[in-house]
C-alpha cells in the first residue's frame, strides 16, 4: 500500500526520522489555520498519490496565513494526472542548503535488502542513474544483522555528501533502515533528504510502500487507506480481501492465483476479447468468496459476460461451485457466466455446478474453450 | 528418478491440526504418500487419524525419521516455522502459507543461507510439488498429474496445474512439478531447480512457467543457454496486465521496462526454449519437441 | 556484577517479565508499612549477595503488617554465610502450584548463548544437573539471531512443564532472553520460575550479573552498584576505576594485566611470601592510575611491602615511572616499593625512577628477583 | 615462515587516528611493519606521519591493497569495526580494544563465523601478534622479540610478554608470538593457532600461556594429545587466586572445581606438555626440551 507523504512522515516521525512540523488540511480555511499555528513561511503540498506534483504546480510557497489560504485554494480540486487533490500537506518551510536521496528497498535478485543514497536530490533518480551511474551509491544490506553502523557511514561517505551533513545523515538513514524493517515496508524512499542552512539533516519528503502482509504486526496501518481516495468498487473488494483491479474491456474475470488470472487476461486478448478487470479470489477461496466476486463484478456497467476460471489446488471446486449455486440464488446476474473448473475436488464442482437450472451458467472444459466463449457472448450481447 | 521428493521422502506437517493442514496432508497420505508426523505445541501425543502429533519438529524428526517439512501454520508464525524446521535438520521445507512479511522472508532465506545452506526450501506462498507416483508434498490435485518424463517448474500456483493439466491431458506424465512461489523471497528460484531438471536421467523435457515482475526469468534464460540441454517448453503470464498495477503476487508489478513478459519471452527465446503466447498448447509444444528430437 | 534481588526484579518489570509486585525495607518499619501497601500475606526476604538465604532462615512469610514487622526485625542483622543483612524485599505472596528453573548465560565453549530449563525448579540446579541430567534441557542459542519463538516452545515442552504453565512459560522465556541480551547481561537466572494457583507463570526469584563492558549502553546501571554492600577500599578502587580484590597476605601487589598479576601472586607465593590483594591497573595505565593505586593500598594496614610489576604493551614504562615519582613526591608512603619495569618505554621508565632519591624505591630486574626482595622485605619489617 | 602475519601483511588501523591507534601504529611502522592506511570517518583525505587516512575501511583496502587490519576503536563502536574489517575482505582482524560487552563479541563471532568463514579474529582484548623481524600487528614491545623458532601463544596480554622476555633472554627467538585475549569470546582460541604452529615448518617448539576459568586450556590439551609432535611448555596463571573471584579478565573466573589452574595444569601434563609453575623458567624449560631432541 503506498502512503501519502504526511502518512509516511508521520510513521518517519514515530521513529525519529527527522521531518518539518506540518498539519494536514483539506480546505483553504484549514490550511490558513495550520500557518497560522506553524507560524512563518509554510510549503502548500498537494496530497495525492504520483510524482512530480511539483512540476505540476501542486507545491507553492506561502509567506503567512492568507497566502496559505490562497494557495490552498489554487492547488485542492486541481487534477494532477488524474489525480484529484484533496488534501493538503501544510508544513514549515525549510532552509535548503543541500538536496540528497535515500532509499531502502528489497533487492530480489539479489535477495537482500539494498540501499541507495545519492548526493544529487531533488530530482528524477532514475534519470541520474542512469546518466550518472556513480552519482548513486548502492550498498546490500544482510536482513539477518540490519544496517550495522559502519554500513551507514559508508553509504554517506560513499555518496561524498557535505561532510557538515555526515553525523546527521548516517543517523537519519539508520532510522530510515529501521522504519523500513520495523514498519515492514516495500519502500522507505525520501527525495529531497536535505541539509537546511542550519546543519540539520531532515526529510523533506517520503515515500513510503507498506508490505500489507505486515498489517498484523501493525493494526492501526489498515486506516491509512481510509484515508485514500480509492474508487467505491476497489474498496469495496478491498474490504471483502479480494484481488481486484478495473480494467476497460467487457469480459468480467475472476480466478484463483495471480499467475492464472493474469494468463487468462492473456487468452481473453489472444481470442481477441478484452478483460473488464483482474480479480483473484486467492488461494482457499470459500463459497462466500464467489459469491462476494461476482457482487464486486455487478457493480460495473460495462462487463456484458463472465468468465470464472478454477484450478483448485488449497481451493476446493465443490466450496467455488457452491459459491456460484448460491450467487444464483441470491443475487440477481445480469450476465452469462462462462464457468471453467479443474484441479481438486473439480468433478464434485462440476455435479454441483450441473443441479443449477439456469441457461445462463455456461461450462466450459478447457480454459481456452470458456475464454472464447465468453468472449462470443460478450460480442452478442 | 524425480527430484527433491520421491518413495523415500517422510513428512512432518507443521500446522497438520488446522483445517487446510489436516485436509490436504490426509489427501497427500491417502496419494501414498508418507506422512509420518504432525506438529503443533500443545497437542504432543494426541493423534490425527493415526497420523502422530509432537509439540516440536525436532521431536517428530527423532521419532520418526522425517527428512521433509510441509508448513501450514499462519503467516505470523510460519517464518519462525521455517527455522524451526531447518534446525530439526530436514532436507528440504516446502512452506505453503501464503502472507508472509517481505522482511520476514527475506530474514529466514539470508539466515539459512548462512547457517544451513544444504536445506532446500521450497516456497513460500507456493503449492508445493509432487514426483507424480511417488510423493505428493504441497497442495496440487494430484489428479491432473501422471508419472512421466517431464518436469515442470513455476513460479505460479494454479498456472502449475493448468500446465500440469495440458501436459497430462497429451499422456505427457511428470517426474516432479514444482511450484516455487511467487513471493518476493522464494526459498528456491528456477536455476535451482532447472539445475535439478537437467541432472536427473529421468526427466527428458522441461516446463518453464513465468510471470511478469523481477528478473527470474531473464537470469533463468541465461542458464538455459549455458547448461540445460533438455527441451524447454516456457509461458509467461501476464502480457496484457497493465503497467505499474500490482497482480497479486508482490512479484507481479510492473515497473518502466523492465520485467516485463515481452522481455522475458524474448530472453527465453534467445536462449533457445519454446516460447508460447497461450498456456492451452504447453502440452502440444512438449509433444511436437521430443518428437523432433 | 552481580544484582540483589530486586534489583534483578526491577529489571525484569522494566522489559514485562512478570514478577510479584514488592517493596523495598531498610527497617521493621518499612518493613511493616510495605506489607500494608500490598495488602494480604507477605514474603520477608533478605537481600544479600549469596546463595541459600531460605535454609539460613532469610526467608520468613508474614500474614499481616504487625508480623511483617517482627519478622523484618528478626532477618535484619542477621549474617548469612558472611553477609549482614541490611535491605529486605517485601513481596506479595504467591500461591505456588509449580516450581521451576530458567536461565541464560553465555556458553563459552560453544560461543553460544546457552538457555536452560527444568521442570524440577526451586533447588540448588547443580546438584538436579548431576543426579538427574534429563531434568534439565539446555539449548544453545544463535546471538546472530537471538531466541526464536520455537525454540522458546521447544525448551518448555522438551522439559515438560505442565501444560498449563506452557504458553506463560513460552512467553516468558522470550522476555527473559531480552532481559539477558538488551541490558547486557553475563546471566539471567530464575529460580524458582513458579506456576501460581491462578495458572500465571511469574519470576519468584531473580539472579542477574550484569557485563560490565556494557553500562555504555546503560547510563543508569552503576547506580545499582551504589545500593551494594561493598568494603570502602574496593569501592574507591572501583571509582578510580581499578580492579581491586582484598587477600590476606602481607605483600601488596600491583601490576598491568590480569594475568600477569595473577602470576605475580603465583610467584610471590612460590617463593614464600603471601599477597595482601590483587591490583591490576589495566592496559595504557597512565601517571595518574598508579598514583590511584599506591594510595589503595596505603588503606591496607596489613601491607608491609609493595611489588610494582609492570610489563609494558599498550601501558608505557614511561609513565609508570612518571606515577611512581609524582607518588613518592606527594604521598608519605610508608612502605618499600619494589619494581619491576619491562616492556613498552621500560628504559625510559627506568631512567626516570633512577632520578628518584628514596631507599624506598627499589629496582629489580626480572619478576622473580623483585618477588623475592618484595618478600624479604615483608619479612624483615 | 611465520603464521597469519609476515613481511606481506598490509595493515590498515582502524581507529589511528586516536592517542593509542597513533602511539602504535606508529611503533609498529618504525619496526618495519607495512602499515598502509588509517581510517576515521571523515577523516578521509588526511594523513598521520605519511599514513593516508581513508573515511572506510573498504576504501583502504581497495586504495592500498590491505590485507590486515588492527583495530583501536572505542568499546562501544568495535563490535561494528570488526565487521566492517570482516565486510571490507581482510584477511586477519586484530582488536585490540578492551571492554567489548560479551553480548557484542558472541553475536560478531557467531555472524564472522556464518558469514565470512575464512576471516581470522584475533581478540579482542588482546595485544595482537609479531612475527619477529617481519611484522608487528599489535602493542606487543617488539623489543623484547628476536626471530627465531618458537611459537608463543597466550590468553593474557602482558603475561605474553613476560614469556617472550624470557625466550629471548635465552637466545630463543620466535615465528610468531600471539595474544588470543582473555575476553569471553575471542575470535580465536588456543586451538587454532596450536594447529598452525604444528603446521609451520619453521616452529620448532611451542609456548602457551593460560589461566584460570573456563576450559579452553583443558581443550587445546586435548588438541596436543592427539595433533601436537612438537614440544609444549605450559604455563598456567592463578594456582593461588581465591575462588568465587573476578580477577580482571572475564575469563578468570573459578566456579566450584572447574577451570581451576590445577584442572589445566594436569590435563597439560597429561597431554604431554611441560608444565611450570614459575613463569620465569619458561626460557630455561624450552631450551631443555629442544636440547633433548
Amino acid at each position: 500500500m503506498d502512503l501519502l507523504e504526511y502518512q509516511g512522515k508521520s510513521l518517519f516521525a514515530r521513529i525519529g526520522v527527522p521531518v518539518p512540523d506540518g498539519r494536514v488540511a483539506a480546505t483553504p480555511e484549514e490550511a490558513r489555520d495550520a500557518a497560522a499555528e506553524l507560524g512563518g513561511t509554510v510549503v502548500v503540498k498537494a496530497q495525492v498519490q504520483v510524482g512530480g506534483r511539483g512540476k505540476a504546480g501542486g507545491i507553492k510557497l506561502a509567506a503567512n496565513p492568507e497566502e496559505a489560504y490562497a494557495r490552498a485554494e489554487e492547488i485542492l480540486g486541481m487534477n494532477i494526472k488524474g489525480h484529484v487533490v484533496k488534501k493538503l500537506w501544510i508544513e514549515k518551510a525549510s532552509n535548503i542548503k543541500a538536496e540528497y536521496y535515500a532509499s531502502f528497498t528489497l533487492d530480489r535478485s539479489a535477495k537482500k535488502h539494498l540501499g541507495m543514497i545519492s548526493a544529487k536530490g531533488g530530482m528524477d533518480i532514475e534519470q541520474v542513474a542512469a546518466e550518472e551511474p556513480e552519482a548513486v551509491v548502492k550498498v546490500h544490506i544482510d536482513p539477518v544483522i540490519g544496517l550495522p553502523n559502519w554500513q551507514a557511514t559508508e553509504m554517506v561517505y560513499r555518496a561524498k555528501l557535505d561532510p557538515e551533513a555526515a553525523r546527521g545523515a548516517i543517523k537519519l538513514l539508520k532510522k530510515l533502515y529501521q522504519a523500513f524493517v520495523e514498519f515492514d515496508c516495500d519502500l522507505v524512499e525520501v527525495n529531497p533528504l536535505i541539509l537546511t542552512e542550519e546543519g540539520d539533516v531532515v526529510a523533506l519528503d517520503s515515500k513510503v510502500a507498506l508490505d500489507e502482509n505486515g498489517f498484523f504486526r501493525h493494526p492501526d496501518f489498515p486506516n491509512f487507506a481510509m484515508e485514500h481516495d480509492i474508487p467505491p468498487v476497489e474498496r469495496m473488494a478491498k474490504d471483502r480481501g479480494l484481488n481486484f483491479i478495473k480494467l476497460d474491456g467487457d469480459v468480467g474475470i475472476i480466478g484463483n492465483g495471480a499467475g492464472l488470472v493474469m494468463s487468462t487476461l492473456d487468452v481473453v486478448s489472444l481470442v481477441g476479447g478484452k478483460a473488464a478487470n483482474f480479480l483473484d479470489v486467492g488461494g482457499g477461496a470459500g463459497a462466500d468468496t464467489i459469491t462476494n466476486a461476482l457482487e464486486i463484478l455487478m457493480q460495473d456497467p460495462q462487463v456484458k459476460t463472465v468468465l470464472i476460471n478454477i484450478f483448485g489446488g488449497i481451493t476446493r471446486g465443490d466450496l467455488v461451485a457452491q459459491g456460484i449455486v448460491e450467487a444464483f440464488r441470491r443475487l440477481d446476474l445480469p450476465w452469462p457466466i462462462v464457468v471453467r473448473l479443474d484441479g481438486t475436488n473439480a468433478e464434485e464442482g462440476r455435479r454441483i455446478l450441473g443441479e443449477v437450472q439456469s441457461e445462463k451458467l455456461i461450462p466450459a472444459a478447457t480454459m481456452r474453450e470458456a475464454a472464447e466463449k465468453a468472449v462470443r457472448l460478450a460480442e452478442v450481447s | 528418478m524425480a527430484i527433491l521428493i520421491d518413495e523415500n521422502t517422510k513428512v512432518v506437517v507443521q500446522g497438520l491440526t488446522g483445517k487446510e493442514g489436516q485436509f490436504h496432508a490426509l489427501r497427500n497420505r491417502a496419494y501414498g504418500t508418507k506422512v509420518v508426523a504432525g506438529t503443533r505445541p500443545g497437542k504432543g501425543g494426541e493423534q490425527v487419524e493415526g497420523i502422530p502429533i509432537f509439540d516440536t519438529v525436532s521431536q517428530a524428526v527423532e521419532a520418526t525419521g522425517a527428512n521433509t517439512s510441509l508448513i501450514f501454520v499462519p503467516p505470523p508464525f510460519a517464518a519462525d516455522a521455517i527455522l524451526e524446521a531447518a534446525a530439526a535438520g530436514v532436507d528440504v521445507i516446502v512452506a505453503i502459507t501464503e502472507g508472509i512479511p517481505a522482511q520476514d522472508e527475506a530474514k529466514v532465506f539470508n539466515y539459512l543461507k548462512e547457517t544451513a545452506p544444504d536445506t532446500v526450501l521450497i516456497g513460500p506462498n507456493c503449492p508445493g510439488l509432487i514426483s507424480p507416483g511417488k510423493s505428493n508434498v504441497g497442495i496440487m490435485p494430484h489428479e491432473i498429474t501422471k508419472p512421466g518424463n517431464i518436469g515442470v517448474v513455476s513460479r505460479s500456483g494454479t498456472l502449475t496445474y493448468q500446465a500440469v493439466h495440458e501436459l497430462t491431458l497429451r499422456g505427457l506424465g511428470q517426474t516432479t512439478c514444482i511450484g516455487i512461489g511467487g513471493d518476493p523471497v522464494p526459498g528456491t528460484n528456477f536455476i535451482d531447480v532447472l539445475s535439478r531438471f537437467q541432472d536427473d536421467p529421468e526427466t527428458e523435457g522441461i516446463v518453464m512457467i513465468g510471470e511478469i515482475g523481477g528478473d527470474a526469468e531473464e537470469r533463468a534464460a541465461e542458464f538455459i543457454a549455458e547448461h540445460v540441454t533438455k527441451p524447454v517448453v516456457a509461458y509467461i503470464a501476464g502480457v496484457t496486465a497493465p503497467p505499474g498495477k500490482k497482480m497479486g503476487h508482490a512479484g507481479a508489478i510492473i515497473s518502466g521496462s523492465k520485467g516485463t513478459a515481452a522481455a522475458k519471452m524474448e530472453a527465453l527465446r534467445a536462449a533457445g526454449a519454446t516460447v508460447l503466447d497461450d498456456p492451452t498448447q504447453i502440452g502440444e509444444a512438449m509433444e511436437r519437441l521430443l518428437a523432433e528430437r
